[in-house]
């Protein structure tokens, strides 16, 4: 998923002047995660640099930028990190175009690694899009595989309002289905880790039905669309697993169809429950789903403490789990 | 270990409060013309002492003095004063349309006309400035229509901003005036990032950065100082030292130690205070300060030392914190005056002219008033409609806004 | 309201020595909404004291108090303004006690006015409740009279881990059911405006219903508590309004007794609805109540927009709108 | 106006990257001893020179030379070598137990010792570090378990965190040790805070705040100068600037301009920069910070000038972007040749000695590591308890979080 994420920022850098990258090493070095390497080296550090560590003068300095009229593409090392910029994005990014009533506006991407499952503790595993998803002017995406990633980051950077681009670290090497003791996959050996070479964008706000199925619907994103499949797969469930890609705006349309179909619905992610994006889902889909519903909607997610380090795995939300909550559904 | 003193925390108090008489004795300032004029490339390192003066220009007798002067002729300057006045004329009317509670807010700019107006001069088109909500002479100075200003202020059905911001929150791209933020200090870094994009793209045009004295205690002031160092990014950083933040005075932001100028010599920032209640001396540091910007030389920090003679806000009482009589007391005078005095002094205006002009004035702010009226008041009349309230969320309206809109009724 | 909190802070100083008290404008003036008046000349500049305009540095220093073994009471001027103060709130207060298994603690309150109503604008004006419920290690109050203001933030003061403490401005100077044409009242004719002089504390975690009623359960805090109870009383519905009190942790026990009874539940908020607190709400009443519920649960909120000047009372979630929902989850 | 040149971006790059040949020749460097030792009472303004020197006691010969020398007894000093010593050959093992996959991840101190070393043997019992992860020579020298941090280490059974932090994130409230946070920067104000509660208090205990050079960059550091400066709070502000923060060089954080002890200039902050490498300047500098602090003068900025010898952390390959050879070539050379060259020269060591206590150390810290892996690594043997997941995220657990943990079947 690296090499589509570079990808996307070569093409789209290659295409537009006004596309500029930069964040904490992501310009010489080209970014911990490596997402940037090589831009530099090609665009100049005028167009790729490194900043100083100060994410919220990172954004700011974004902000400012996409004011002027070019495209910044800024980095956050990890979306643990975000915070420092939380007033910047919340209170500047996303009510510049409304304050000024379009005078100036803020195509900007904001991209931070996500997630857990490296190992990583309490400040290198977080899943915060739900901190994101209450703040209206921003749009909010998480792609689940390469070809996603690639096709959504390119529509981020073209979108004429700020973008929250969550990249889960834990799929940058291979899909991960959460069986954390199994030999590590590669993304070529799946059919979404194949990208296109040329120029192609994947539209904002659109879901993406990873697997048919007519019992229950599975909500997800990221990491956990590819737990999810797996947790179906080994329990027999003739589950639909929808991967959101886009938060917000939400495909309503996609969710609506599946859950009026099903009759049941399970929400999973990684970040903590209370408050989570799960329950903007389970509000959702029972207010226009209900009448339809055979069970109430069903919850898999992070415990609501801080990730810790030692027992990541009784933390993370692995197949075991969804399996349950799906059986669960299924029986309840 | 020896027995130790117990520790206790210092408060910074300023030197007066209600009852007390105000005293500025131990406010150190230099004479009009004493400071020196560097060359714009002057090291950094090389002019630490400037962030410890104050640039002046105008003396007690109204005569421009010393290296900074001599650069407006007198047309310019009338201009200048008559800039002053509009602003301080506009002020009182809208004030008082408040108190007549046509509108929910207003903030004055009483004894601080100088900074923003004499700045705008030194500005040219296409430049950008990221202000706070005390700089709308760079509007008035800028050419912007008074009329529009009163629009936003009563967020009437001619609202540029269709009733969305509290009043004074202005925004006029067309005039390098970047829509204002209710948060203190973003806009600081804001003013960078714009800058660094001037200079990606090649272009010449630079930004300048406003903040409060107050607010230069919030980190913005910071991520502003460290990416403008950084980069070298061709912006000014304007710092207006009005002695207040509300309730508290400048020294709680400090310390009571160091200026707020000498922020810069951490980051290798040339850094120049200026005497802000005189027009010639702002113009001047403005115009060296852009002037450096534009020329590839990066950015300058320029604190403006000046006075907030007015409440906060409308919704502020400042006798209840501050002593009465201090704005009078204040030593660095009234903008106005100075500036009417040495154009007296020029031959160029005199009493009559002035009182002449005031009353001009006053009718022109009346006549954009009852123009914009005619749009309506927060209060009565015309106003935006709610349906306003869901467009420019997004440049393209998602479905859940669509149907929350639908919802409402609009 | 504002006299209540001042006492409060006043009790507290009083009883305890580590109490200290600090945030813009709150020492020598008592704060721009005078909640704190009069406490720097009881207490002296030791323990009530100005603060620099910088929210992080009002937290971070707090943490540092809280971690010496003092019991900061901070205030944020607006709670539109507590975003720089983010990091220093998710990272580091939430987090302490977690991160060191109990070496370091957190014992701090951070007070905020919340809510609109006051003509604000989009930064005097916001609701963030929803960005601290999804933060395990927080507790979250609002307070919707001034009998519990003053026990609840008692309660707060002496509680051992940090507590966000949201005051609805609108409330400070009297109840406020939505009426914004009719005359404004004191709060010495409600009920809960006679504040007793002595030392007493609400306790944390537990709802009060306002409003005892059989057809439906109306989730609530703050100034909506008022609103929702004006709605019920004009539409004649028979509702059981719900005062939560605390969001986190939430009395989920007193919400599903009452949703059972009711089989219908309306929530009501002021903040934007996407991924607002009233998400979890649904989330949990479905998930405990289904098959007690006869409808959806339903929201009522702000709209997902930035809080509009002029537009307030088309933006605010008035009995109009509440009463509306109530015929409606009646009828569905 | 007259046709401009267009503006460029300036960033800043470091004097060599992989390929070039190391080069120093322009870092400025006083000769030990030169820099005066002023009264701790001494004028901010005027000791402003002392943030753009360096302060340096022991020279090339390995005499301790000038007015800040003569401190510590040999005793002492053959005690801080072992603490160096130590430090090192406990990051050896440990970043070699990672490297066998016993834990996910270290970092390491190399070419640092004598920061935190030397730094705490200036601290008394009571005072609180609010440390970074590199100062876990803070610990060593503070007398805590190395077992212990190991423990924490392998995030094992008897890890004092119970397996929830990122190895190195230690914390040791006993010990003046502040939980270490994974967020750069946070710690500082949280210092300064911690401190004005000790005046508050009336206690007489100190704080002293870490930060990195590339971490001055974060605005927490900013909040951390307004509040030290308006409260006078008793802290010392230490920034460790040891050239890199993971791949971009301490240049990037300040413009290639100023020193990050200048930064207390604008806030009326006594500042020093210390050669980082001489045990015996990092001493005597901290000493007299901590004396000011304790004394009632409020805080100081010190800037440890040294270099981070190894990588960023064990994720880390400096190759990809710094010179090979760089550490080498740095100037300031080796704190533990440095001290030992120095105990040598003053007749109370040996190479003889040094390479036995290098053995005997090793020792010491194989033991330790035997004691911790009895409880178990990251990997395998006794594991801290999942329920302990759901523990200490409040004092008492809510109800929700007793079902969550019910749920999770712990
Ligand atoms: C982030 C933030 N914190 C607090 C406030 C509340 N506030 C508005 S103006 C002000 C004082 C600012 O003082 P200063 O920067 O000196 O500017 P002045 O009003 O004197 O022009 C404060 C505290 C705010 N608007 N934003
Ligand atoms: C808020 C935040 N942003 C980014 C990071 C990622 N990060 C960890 S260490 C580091 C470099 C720090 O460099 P420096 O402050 O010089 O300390 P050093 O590692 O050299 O000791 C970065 C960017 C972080 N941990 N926290
Ligand atoms: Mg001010
Ligand atoms: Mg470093």
């Amino acid at each position: 998923m690296i090499e589509a994420i570079r990808n996307a920022h070569d093409i789209a850098m290659e295409r537009d002047e006004r596309v500029v990258v930069f964040g904490e090493d992501a310009g010489y070095f080209g970014g911990v995660f490596r997402c940037t390497a090589g831009l530099q080296k090609k665009y100049g550090k005028n167009r790729c640099f490194d900043a100083p560590i100060n994410e919220s003068g990172i954004v700011g300095a974004g902000i400012g930028m996409a004011a002027y009229g070019l495209r910044p593409v800024v980095e956050i090392q990890f979306a643990d990190y975000v915070y420092p910029a939380y007033d910047q994005i919340v209170s500047e990014a996303a009510r510049l175009r409304y304050r000024s009533a379009g005078q100036f506006t803020c195509p900007m991407v904001i991209r931070m690694p996500t997630g857990g499952g490296i190992f990583g503790g309490q400040t290198h595993s977080q899943s915060p899009e739900a901190l994101f998803t209450h703040v209206s002017g921003l749009k909010v995406v998480v792609p689940s595989n390469p070809v996603d990633a690639k096709g959504l980051l390119m529509a981020a950077i073209e979108d004429p309002d700020p973008v929250i681009f969550l990249e889960p670290k834990r799929l940058y090497n291979g899909p991960f289905n959460g069986h954390h003791d199994r030999p590590i996959v590669a993304w070529k050996s799946h059919p979404m880790g194949e990208v296109d070479d040329g120029y192609y964008t994947t539209p904002l706000g659109r879901a993406a039905v990873r697997r048919a199925g007519g019992d229950v619907t599975v909500l997800a994103y990221g990491t956990m669309v590819h737990v999810a499949e797996a947790a179906a797969d080994e329990r027999g469930v003739d589950a639909e697993v929808i991967d959101l890609r886009t938060l917000l705006p939400l495909d309503m349309e996609t969710i609506e169809t599946s859950v009026k179909k099903t009759g049941r619905c399970v929400v999973v992610h990684e970040a903590t429950r209370t408050s989570g994006f799960g329950a903007e889902l389970c509000a959702l889909v029972q207010e226009k789903c209900f009448f339809h519903l055979e069970a109430p909607v069903t919850r898999v997610t992070g415990w609501d403490t801080p990730y810790p380090h030692a027992q990541e795995w009784a933390y993370f939300p692995g197949p075991d789990r969804v399996g349950r909550a799906l059986t669960q559904v299924l029986e309840g | 270990m020896s027995e130790r003193k117990p520790l206790f925390l210092h408060v910074p108090e300023p030197g007066c409060r209600p009852g007390d008489t105000p005293d500025f004795s131990d406010f150190v300032i230099p004479r009009a013309g004493e400071v020196r004029c560097p060359a714009i490339d002057a090291a950094p390192e090389d002019i630490r002492d400037m962030a410890f003066s104050i640039v002046r220009v105008l003396n007690k007798e109204g005569e421009a003095v010393g290296p900074w002067a001599g650069r407006l002729d007198s047309e310019t300057l009338l201009h200048g004063l008559r800039h002053m006045m509009t602003l301080r004329s506009f002020d009182a009317r809208m004030l008082q349309a408040q108190r007549q509670g046509k509108t929910s807010f207003y903030m004055q700019h009483l004894g601080e006309e100088a900074v923003s107006c004499a700045y705008r001069m030194a500005l040219s088109d296409g430049d950008m400035n990221f202000p706070t909500y005390r700089q709308a002479g760079l509007l008035i100075a800028g050419g912007y229509s008074m009329t529009a200003m009163m629009n936003q202020i009563y967020s009437n059905a001619s609202d540029p901003l269709k009733g969305r911001q509290l009043p004074v929150m202005y925004s006029s791209r067309e005039h390098g005036f970047f829509s204002i933020s209710g948060n203190l200090g973003t806009q600081f870094i804001q003013a960078v990032g714009w800058a660094m994009a001037s200079a990606i793209a090649g272009d010449t045009k630079i930004a300048s950065a406003w903040i409060g004295d107050g607010a230069t205690a919030e980190s913005d002031f910071h991520a502003a100082m460290v990416f403008a160092s950084t980069y070298k990014a061709p912006v000014v950083l304007n710092v207006v030292n009005n002695q207040w933040a509300i309730s508290t005075f400048q020294g709680l932001a400090r310390g009571n130690a160091g200026t707020f100028a000498a922020r810069g010599h951490g980051f290798g920032i040339p850094a120049l205070r200026v005497d802000g209640n005189d027009y010639l001396a702002v113009h001047a540091v403005a115009a060296w300060a852009a002037e450096r910007a534009r020329s590839g030389l990066g950015p300058t920090l320029i604190e403006h030392v000046t006075y907030r003679a007015g409440g906060h806000s409308s919704s502020d009482d400042p006798s209840a914190y501050r002593a009465k009589g201090e704005a009078t007391a204040w030593p660095l005078g009234d903008p106005i005056d100075r500036l009417k005095r040495h154009l007296v002094r020029l031959g160029v205006w005199s009493e009559e002219r002035h009182a002449q002009a005031e009353a001009e004035i006053l009718d022109e702010v009346r006549n954009c008033q009852k123009a914009a009226e005619k749009n309506g008041t927060l209060v009565s009349g015309p106003a935006p409609s709610p349906k306003d309230m869901f467009e420019d969320v997004y440049a393209e309206m998602p479905p859940h806004l669509a149907r929350q809109r639908q919802e409402a009724g609009f």
